[in-house]
């Protein structure tokens, strides 16, 4: 709670960075796809914004472990902002997948991309964790519940994947490869730089929030103090 | 625009209106925080002069 | 083992207060026919038994939603949720014990209403019976917990819902999977899979539900 | 026994207990005091055990089952009967010879003949009573006791007051009262919390 937050500009700037070289690879370096054309391009986006939501979703688990296990003070108010920030990244997974549901197939929504389903349970699954939060009083009732959930959720996330991949089976016997054909080297150098823009972005916000929440609390502290 | 084009378009277009959101959602908190401090830079102030006085 | 003492000593509870009120045991009953006969209007003339067997998970998963929904009223009144977390046995045989005891309730449900599905719309195979018992634990251990858990919150009644089916889609995937495909084997595996995950998480962590 | 230092307990932004210190040795018998609002009831369920301070330490030197917590709520089923209730507890806190304990105490708190009824059907006196059952029926050395003479009558309050003189020196006592002067002449320490 201390520490004076030095690393947020030096974040920022690297997300800045990222993200302005990232588009520029898109649409300057990367070369077209033979089948998809330049809707392929969404792709590079929708992707690592999907990876990246995962990535929250299991640093706020984490978070939560350490709340448990170790009773770190801070952990709670880590681990809600990282799965805010999934909830996030989740619903521009949802949207950006949508549209490229529309590009490629012509449908705005497909249930046998099973990526779009397993984000669809996800998210339906992290909007119950900000009903299950918010209606509890704030202490440690709050953090507990709030913690033991979010471990569930990683669970669900293997497990859905694994019950979506079944259900293609019974549900939507045709298989259509999201990934599309196998990457060309120039094509998945521009994708990893887009996963290390998305990821420093939403580490970025993530500071930021985290940054917002303990200003809150001190300003809280110097009212107490001065009342 | 071809087809292909306006989908990408319309896909970087969530996501900076995504982000966007979120730059409002934040300014309007940075609001409440501005005037939060101005009350307790007042209140300060106040108690000052009062313990000088 | 004292462990196995406590959750009969807690289960055995949940049983005479179930005998004493009798509220939810009749109404998931009647909840489960009823909704077979709004099935039976919901599906048009003509469809398949295939679309009836994916209505029977609902059937299902909503009568233990019923159900579940009333398992920790009786805790919340006269705070005995306290009590029981004071006393020196392990926390997590209160989970166990009302998930036996949810389980127990459930059963005797379905043993009704399998043979009245059986009756008002198709046949039902030993492999559908298979997947409704694993089913049925994975139901009740995850619903038990998420009970818990909403019961103590503002919005208790509509909280369980909301937290209970996006864990339960995949118990329903492998439900209808193993009811609908010919050789519904993996299924249940998957569904054996479900249970052991979920119920060691629950039982490891409800420990925390309870306490601060 | 138990040793509080500068405890704290805060739910979310507001703050119950600030401060705290005290130190209570076995066999001794804490008087707590204060308005309503002043946080009696979260010492108490501390004390107990059922939550934990925010911020300082709290050691209470005993573990579950030596603890007896007699809290707001009467911590029994409404729909079970008072024997059914206690015999439940007995199982978990592992009485011996429980069905005699059971009935030894029911007799003494004059709950033997409605000792098949519904709690829900009792008076609030009688429930009070069970509770003071329920609390005492693992013999605690740590008893912890939120407002013990609420809703008793008379003689039930008499009947509280030896049970109480009896215990005093096999246990000790954490007592929270808003109306001190019934069991004054036990205490060895007080607090007085302010709101």
């Amino acid at each position: 709670m201390s520490s004076p937050n030095s690393r947020l500009p030096a974040l920022a700037a690297l997300a800045l960075g990222l993200v302005a070289a990232a588009t520029a690879l898109v649409f300057f370096f990367a070369p077209l796809d033979a089948d998809q054309g330049l809707s392929q391009k969404i792709f590079y986006f929708h992707v690592p914004i999907a990876l990246t939501a995962y990535a929250c979703f299991g640093w706020g688990a984490w978070k939560a472990l350490l709340h448990l296990w170790k009773r770190e003070p801070s952990a709670d108010l880590e681990s809600y902002v990282a799965i805010h920030q999934g909830v996030i990244f989740g619903a521009l997974t949802l949207l950006t997948g949508s549209i490229w549901a529309r590009a490629s197939w012509g449908v705005w929504w497909t249930w046998s991309s099973n990526q779009l389903v397993l984000f669809l349970v996800l998210f339906l699954f992290y909007c119950a964790y900000f009903m299950l939060r918010f209606s509890v009083d704030p202490g440690p009732q709050r953090a507990n519940f709030s913690a033991v959930y979010a471990l569930f959720g990683v669970a669900l996330i293997p497990v859905s994947f694994l019950a979506i991949r079944l259900a293609s089976d019974f549900i939507h016997p045709t298989v259509f490869t999201s990934a599309g054909p196998q990457m060309s080297g120039n094509m998945f150098f521009t994708f990893c730089v887009c996963l290390a823009a998305m990821l420093s972005l939403a580490a970025t916000l993530n500071a930021v929030e985290l940054s917002g929440k303990r200003l809150d609390a001190r300003l809280r502290e110097l009212r107490e103090a001065l009342a | 625009m071809s087809s292909g084009e306006k989908y990408v378009a319309a896909a970087y277009l969530v996501v900076f209106v995504g982000v966007l959101a979120y730059v409002l959602i934040i300014a309007t908190k940075l609001a409440r925080l501005e005037r939060e401090v101005g009350e307790l830079a007042e209140l300060a102030r106040r108690r000052k002069a009062e313990s000088l006085g | 083992m004292s462990y196995t003492r406590d959750v009969g000593a807690l289960a055995r509870k949940d049983f005479l207060l179930e005998l004493r009120a009798r509220d939810t045991l009749p109404a998931m009953l009647i909840f489960v026919i009823a909704t077979l006969v709004v099935f039976h209007f919901a599906l048009p003339a003509g469809s398949s038994d295939l679309a009836s067997n994916g209505l029977l998970w609902v059937a299902i998963l909503f009568t233990a939603l019923l159900g579940l929904g009333r398992s920790f009223v009786p805790e919340r009144e006269g705070g005995v949720l306290d009590g029981l977390v004071l006393a020196p046995c392990d926390r997590s045989a209160i989970w166990l014990a009302k998930s036996l005891a949810v389980l127990a309730f459930l059963g005797l449900v379905e043993l009704v209403a399998l043979p009245a599905f059986a009756i008002f719309f198709s046949g039902i195979d030993g492999t559908t019976i298979a997947a409704v018992v694993l089913a049925d634990l994975g139901i009740c251990a995850v619903g038990t917990f998420l009970a818990a858990m909403a019961s103590a919150g503002r919005a208790r009644e509509l909280l369980l819902p909301l937290l209970f089916l996006p864990l339960a889609i995949p118990i329903v995937v492998g439900g209808v999977g193993a009811s609908v495909v010919t050789n519904g084997g993996r299924y249940l595996a998957f569904l054996a899979l479900y249970d052991a995950v979920f119920a060691i998480i629950c039982w490891a962590s409800f420990e925390y539900v309870v306490t601060e | 026994m138990i040793r509080a230092r500068q405890v704290e307990k805060r739910f979310g932004e507001k703050r119950v207990l600030r401060g705290l210190d005290f130190e209570l040795s076995r066999g001794g018998f804490l008087l707590v005091t204060g308005a309503n609002g002043s946080g009696k009831t979260t010492l108490l369920r501390l004390c107990a055990g059922l939550a934990l301070p925010t911020a300082g330490e709290l050691d209470v030197d005993t573990s579950r089952e030596h603890v007896g917590f007699l809290g707001h709520e009467p911590l029994v089923y409404r729909e079970l009967t008072a024997l059914e209730n206690l015999e439940l507890y007995g199982r978990l806190y592992r009485v011996p010879e429980r069905r005699e304990r059971i009935g030894m105490l029911l007799e003494r708190f004059g709950l033997w003949d409605a000792r098949s009824d519904r709690v829900a059907s009792y008076s609030r006196g009688m429930t009070q009573r069970l509770a003071l059952c329920r609390a005492l029926l693992h013999e605690p050395t740590l008893l912890v006791l939120d407002e013990p003479f609420t809703a008793l009558d008379a003689d039930a309050a008499e009947l509280l007051d030896r049970e109480l003189a009896e215990r005093r020196d096999r246990a000790t006592f954490v007592v929270a009262t808003h109306d001190p002067a019934r069991i004054e002449p036990l205490a060895s320490a007080r607090l007085a919390l302010a709101a």
